[in-house]
């Protein structure tokens, strides 16, 4: 019995392989392993119940699993803010803290659950379920090696930019249905926030799109496919074979992608509301923003999809930019792809804890200013480029490769070389060329609006 | 563009800086984990002279009243009576404290100087072997101690009063200090020791202190 | 310049009225002016070009003894163009006191004057805002009085701890 | 009287029209950013804020009616609990007024040498905490946690050393009627001088965190011009008038204590066109409380190196009993100008006592500040007038 199933698990993780996706294919094989195990296992049902059985068992399954990934991005969280501000962090639970967000999980579910008499009991409720389903259905369309993959939908990338813009009318709905002020204020930030940066986030995928063709996610990974190319490996070290570089991966294509992932590193920040664009729930300003008033499980919720959605947008940077649970060494799994991806995407959402931990918040209007002013044209300038890029170097020729790699190395040395050097000479003189735009003809605003305002009172 | 630059150049450096913190160690410790504050060496050590706990050494009080009096929020209530006959009482005698932070109880001969010379000599009848702290001397010798080893030397005064009440109310003590600078037999002090920080209570009955102690006047 | 030289300009500005120096056994000699003249006399103390009294340091309240039947409201002037200081006194009664506001001079004065009404229950009449400051609105009476008594219960608390 | 105060007092919130898409919300007095127990009262239209009344009290301790039943050495201890973050110089502020009026008392010999010097020492060591504490917290105010931790940190170092001169952390209790409480513990100096050589170079790398930060700069420059004939009108002092521009300090212009021996500079705000940063504003503010604690660094080295002089540390007096009369004393704490008016009757309580606080004075200006700015500036404005609501309240 025993040796029967693992002998169909066996068949069934061999149907969960999904083929390399040729971009003209586009077929969405999603629901195919299912079906095949569906009339496997279930055959003596009508076929669709049994699908559906299949699916709601993945699903639970999914849904089990992924809060994980939350629980240790708090402790993660946790750890590297105290190590940056010299301090230890979470040390009692478990060893090393370990288990401190487990306790504070378990502490969180035996609160009460309050809501506010005034509050739109319906939507106050709904409001959090909503924001958790949706940034869950993200991890669907997330390929996470060769074989985890929920569903490979051929329109992979663009559900998944609709499925987290729902987050947006749930951030909305937990802040009107509090009958707050702080926590309308907090929705109406983030309605504005996030629909604004959807754009250069929409825009810099683009880039990513053209250059690989298709929206399919694994059909974007297969595109960046250094290690998994046809043909033979560049060099062979210690018998391990190297096929592909690092060059493969869509960032270093051209400069427009590079420059591409970096606008969308930046929105992906502002999307998920970390500062410095936490503006939605900006302590020091709104208390806690849209949720205020929520307590106990429900602002669990929250924060268990908050981390997931930080993750998210790491794993998708990772997949598109970064090539994915492509390794470069070679197609023997030396490493697991599941590590590989999770490597990538935790170096990225270390990045996005250290950016918080450093910078202060912007202000609404400044928020705006840089969306509008600075990341939208860069993302259509990178557009423009990539258009061009792709007309000159049709095939990705030594030529392409080579010259990217120039361009985004100077690029990389020029501001490494210049942060490092003027480290710790900086002196008085230097903060008037540091400091900025506002600029003199603004200085002059500044004061015909001041005389205007207290000149009278004077 | 310098916009871009500044922002790009200025947001780099920050980051630097928290990098570099990144991997200096840590200022913290965690506290009731590691708070043998004696004997660990990387721990920081409670000051000589810390107001904490107030403590009243009840052998030596002669009930003045005088802290009572100077406290600004009145949080030492004192009560006192005249000895009934057959009280039990002590002659007065001389606490003389050394500088290695020990005591000798006893009788000096002449009076005390008031300012305390290094060539000086003292010759003390080690009369009383309660409050002392110094390890080596018996009760009853007489002990010579050079100048340079005394701190100071207080008169103990002779018992004219009974304690019947000394309740110091710590919730109400703002720790200024100066009902200690103010004793003139130094017996109100303020331990600066983990006592005098960890005081937390369950019940707030337990932060009043009563020192009086009935048994040491039979 | 000094209080004398300033008293013996107030004098001749202000002929007909009761302008009073001390500087007998004081540390700090001061100017007693009627109350009804404050504003008066701040306005063109702060607006006299080789005056230029442009910093109220403090006004305060003063309430000597629960006996007096008069209280006083002590204003410390500074220049800080000149670097001179004033003090001012104005005596007012315990029952009714009225005072002219002198918040269009300085602004601070504001704030001051609503503490001074908050503690000593003295009228500030002009003034745009006069609400209490420290304590509660509904709190009765004017603590900083020397006869003031506290009341049993406040909004039932007890109120002596 | 009754009539006017009463129709005062009914006007408990502010009106708002009908229809309009105004809102009145309450800002504190539980909020993260208001600096203990403020509550202000916001008029607003979106993020603009059309009106902010200040609403305090909500700390108030009654101290001037307390100090009526004190003596002048009981009152000490209270002074530690008006401004809390530099109690050292709250202290030395109340006894200066003392001082000043016991000097008519011929038997007060006036403070030894020794202890004017342990005084300078104190005082500039709370005036660095107690600028750390409002630059980490005016960090945290813009939305940067961890230059909050790493002040903290520094100052941490500097309450250390406080715990070793006077035995508490916090209300100090240590400069006293005539001179200071305790003399110096041994190796103190040694201390003090590992402290500075330590924090010196910190600031620059505070600089660099936060004050050139970009982000910072946009939310601070410009924001909330506050200038000298205002700051002066509305009795701004210390670094919230030297940021308008006025070079104003009262250990220069009216050396207290033995101020007058140190050399060292008054940091002012700057206008830097490129930047944008106007005289006033809440960068400028700011900037001159980082700039200051160069200059206490630098007294405290002046001190150091000059050696203390021996000598009794508290002037000899029978008790603390001035002669009949009043005074104002004020002297430069590290918000600004406090200022401390007794009345004596000779007895050894004051007849009257009130505090001036410089935070006081400073907060009256939010009101005209913060009008038709947004709500993050408003938090900008109430972290660069750096207010501790327990000397505002008293």
């Amino acid at each position: 019995m025993v040796q029967q199933l693992s002998s169909q698990f066996l068949h069934l993780t061999s149907l969960l392989s999904v083929e390399t996706v040729t971009p003209s294919e586009g077929s969405a094989p999603g629901g195919n392993w299912a079906q095949a195990f569906a009339s496997q296992f279930l055959g003596f049902l009508p076929g669709w119940i049994g699908l559906v059985l299949v699916m709601s068992v993945v699903a639970a399954v999914f849904v089990a699993v992924v809060p994980l990934v939350p629980l240790v991005l708090v402790l993660m969280e946790r750890k590297v803010s105290a190590w940056i501000q010299d301090r230890v962090g979470p040390m009692r639970v478990g060893p090393w803290g370990l288990l401190q967000t487990l306790a504070d999980g378990v502490k969180l579910i035996f609160k009460e659950d309050l809501i506010p008499p005034q509050a739109d009991k319906f939507l106050f409720r709904f409001a959090p379920y909503l924001i958790f389903t949706c940034s869950f259905a993200v991890f669907a369309a997330i390929p996470f090696s060769q074989r985890i993959l929920v569903s490979d939908l051929n329109i992979g990338i663009f559900y998944i930019i609709s499925i987290s813009s729902v987050v947006a009318i749930g951030v909305i709905i937990a802040g009107w249905s509090s009958n707050s002020k702080w926590s309308l204020f907090g929705a109406m930030r983030s309605a504005a926030q996030m629909v604004s940066y959807e754009i250069p986030i929409g825009l810099s995928i683009l880039t990513v799109i053209m250059m690989a063709q298709t929206m399919s996610m694994e059909g974007i990974v297969a595109a960046q496919n250094g290690a998994f190319a046809e043909g033979e490996p560049i060099i062979t070290l210690l018998g391990v074979e190297v096929k592909g570089t690092i060059l493969d991966w869509m960032i270093f294509r051209s400069p427009f992608t590079f420059l591409a992932f970096f606008v969308y590193f930046l929105s992906s920040i502002a999307e998920v509301n970390r500062t410095p664009f936490d503006l939605p729930e900006a302590e020091s300003e709104l208390v806690a923003g849209f949720h205020t008033e929520y307590s106990g499980m429900r602002f669990a919720v929250f924060f268990i999809a908050e981390y997931a959605n930080v993750f998210a947008v790491c794993a998708i940077a990772a997949t598109l930019f970064l090539g994915g649970w492509q390794g470069i060494i070679d197609e023997d799994q030396f490493i697991p792809g599941l590590l590989i991806i999770f490597g990538k995407t935790f170096l990225l959402v270390f990045v996005m804890m250290w950016i918080r931990w450093t910078l202060p918040r912007l202000r609404v209007d400044q928020l705006m200013n840089l969306c509008w002013k600075y990341l939208i044209p860069i993302s259509f300038f990178n557009i423009l480029g990539t258009g061009i890029w792709g007309l000159f170097f049709r095939e990705d020729s030594a030529l392409s490769i080579g010259l990217s790699f120039l361009i985004i190395s100077l690029f990389v040395v020029s501001i490494l070389g210049i942060v490092f050097n003027s480290f710790g000479k900086l002196k008085p003189a230097d903060q008037t060329a540091l400091a900025g735009n506002i600029g003199a003809a603004n200085l002059q605003k500044l004061k015909t609006t001041w005389n205007e305002r207290h000149g009278q009172q004077k | 563009m310098s916009n871009i630059y500044n922002g790009v150049y200025s947001v780099l450096l920050g980051m630097v800086i928290t990098l570099r913190q990144l991997f200096k160690p840590s200022v913290t410790h965690q506290y009731p984990y590691e708070n043998d504050f004696e004997i660990n060496d990387n721990i920081r050590e409670i000051p000589v002279g810390f107001r904490g706990q107030l403590h009243n050494r009840v052998e030596d009080c002669i009930v003045c009243k005088k802290c009572a009096q100077i406290c600004p929020v009145d949080c030492i209530h004192i009560d006192a009576r005249k000895p009934e006959k057959g009280g039990k009482m002590w002659e007065s005698m001389n606490v003389v404290h050394l500088k290695d932070q020990t005591r000798i109880v006893g009788i000096i001969d002449g009076k005390p100087p008031k300012k305390i010379e290094p060539d000086m000599q003292f010759t003390i009848q080690h009369a009383n072997p309660e409050g002392t702290t110094h390890p080596d001397i018996p009760a009853g010798a007489t002990v010579k101690i050079s100048g340079d080893k005394v701190d100071r030397i207080i008169d103990r005064k002779k018992v004219v009063l009974f304690m019947d009440q000394f309740d110091i109310d710590m919730t109400l003590c703002l720790f200024c200090g100066l009902c200690t600078e103010v004793c003139p037999t130094e017996c109100l002090t303020m331990k600066d020791s983990l006592e005098g920080i960890e005081y937390s209570e369950f019940d707030r009955e337990n932060l009043i202190y009563k020192f009086a102690d009935p048994t040491l006047y039979k | 310049m000094t209080t004398q030289e300033i008293f013996s300009r107030l004098q001749s500005k202000f002929e007909d009225n009761d302008i009073s120096i001390e500087t007998e056994a004081v540390l700090e000699p001061f100017i007693v002016v009627p109350s009804s003249l404050i504003a008066l006399i701040s306005e063109h103390l702060c607006r006299e070009s080789d005056l230029a009294f442009d910093s109220l340091q403090c006004l305060s309240g003063v309430d000597l003894s629960a006996s007096d039947e008069t209280m006083e409201i002590v204003y410390h002037l500074f220049s800080m163009t000149h670097q001179h200081d004033l003090t001012l006194k104005v005596i007012v009664p315990k029952v009714e006191p009225h005072v002219p506001t002198v918040e269009h001079v300085w602004k601070i004065a504001n704030w001051h004057e609503r503490e001074v009404y908050d503690l000593y229950g003295v009228v500030f009449d002009g003034h745009s805002d006069l609400r209490r400051i420290l304590l509660p609105d509904d709190w009765e009476g004017h603590p900083m009085r020397k006869d003031y008594k506290e009341p049993e219960i406040y909004r039932g608390m007890k109120v002596p701890y | 009287m009754l009539a006017q105060s009463t129709a005062s007092e009914e006007r408990k919130f502010l009106e708002l029209k009908p229809f309009s898409d105004e809102m009145v919300v309450s800002m504190g007095p539980q909020h993260p950013s208001t600096h203990g127990v403020l509550r202000l009262e916001l008029r607003l239209d979106g993020e603009i804020v059309r009106e902010a009344i200040p609403h305090i009290g909500y700390l108030h301790r009654c101290f001037e009616k307390h100090a009526e039943n004190l003596s002048y050495q009981q009152i000490v201890p209270f002074t530690d609990r008006m401004d809390y973050i530099a109690a050292m110089n709250q202290n030395w502020g109340f006894c200066l007024a003392v001082e000043e009026l016991m000097s008519a008392d011929p038997k007060f010999a006036g403070v030894p040498e020794r202890a004017e010097y342990l005084r300078v020492l104190a005082g500039e060591l709370n005036r660095i905490a107690s600028h750390l504490l409002a630059f980490g917290t005016y960090g945290m105010d813009i939305g940067a946690f961890t230059p909050f931790l790493y002040a903290f940190r520094d100052r941490e170092k500097i309450l250390l050393l406080f715990e070793k001169l006077c035995g508490a952390r916090l209300t100090y209790n240590y400069i006293r009627v005539g001179g200071v409480s305790r003399d110096l513990p041994p190796g103190f100096l040694d201390d003090v001088r590992e402290f500075i050589d330590y924090f010196e170079p910190k600031i620059d790398e505070y600089n660099a965190l936060l004050t050139n930060n970009k982000i910072f700069l946009e939310r601070t420059v410009g924001v909330a011009i506050m200038d000298e004939a205002m700051a002066i009108s509305y009795g701004a002092t210390g670094p919230n008038l030297r940021g308008a521009g006025r070079k104003w300090d009262l250990r220069k212009d009216e050396p207290y204590s033995i101020y007058d021996r140190f050399d060292f500079d008054i940091p002012v705000g700057e206008e830097i066109p490129e930047a944008g940063a106007v005289l006033g504003d809440c960068w400028n503010r700011y900037k001159v409380r980082m700039d200051e604690m160069k200059e206490s660094v630098k007294i405290i080295r002046q001190v150091l190196d000059g050696g203390l002089p021996d000598g009794p540390i508290v002037a000899a007096m029978k008790a603390i009993r001035p002669p009949a009369g009043e005074v104002f004393s004020r002297s430069e704490a590290p918000r600004g100008e406090l200022g401390f008016y007794i009345v004596s009757d000779g007895s050894v309580k004051p007849v009257r006592l009130k505090a001036k606080s410089p935070c006081f004075c400073a907060l009256s200006a939010l009101q005209e500040l913060s009008r038709g700015l947004m709500i993050a500036d408003i938090i900008a404005i109430i972290g660069s007038i750096d207010i501790v609501m327990g000397e505002v309240d008293r």
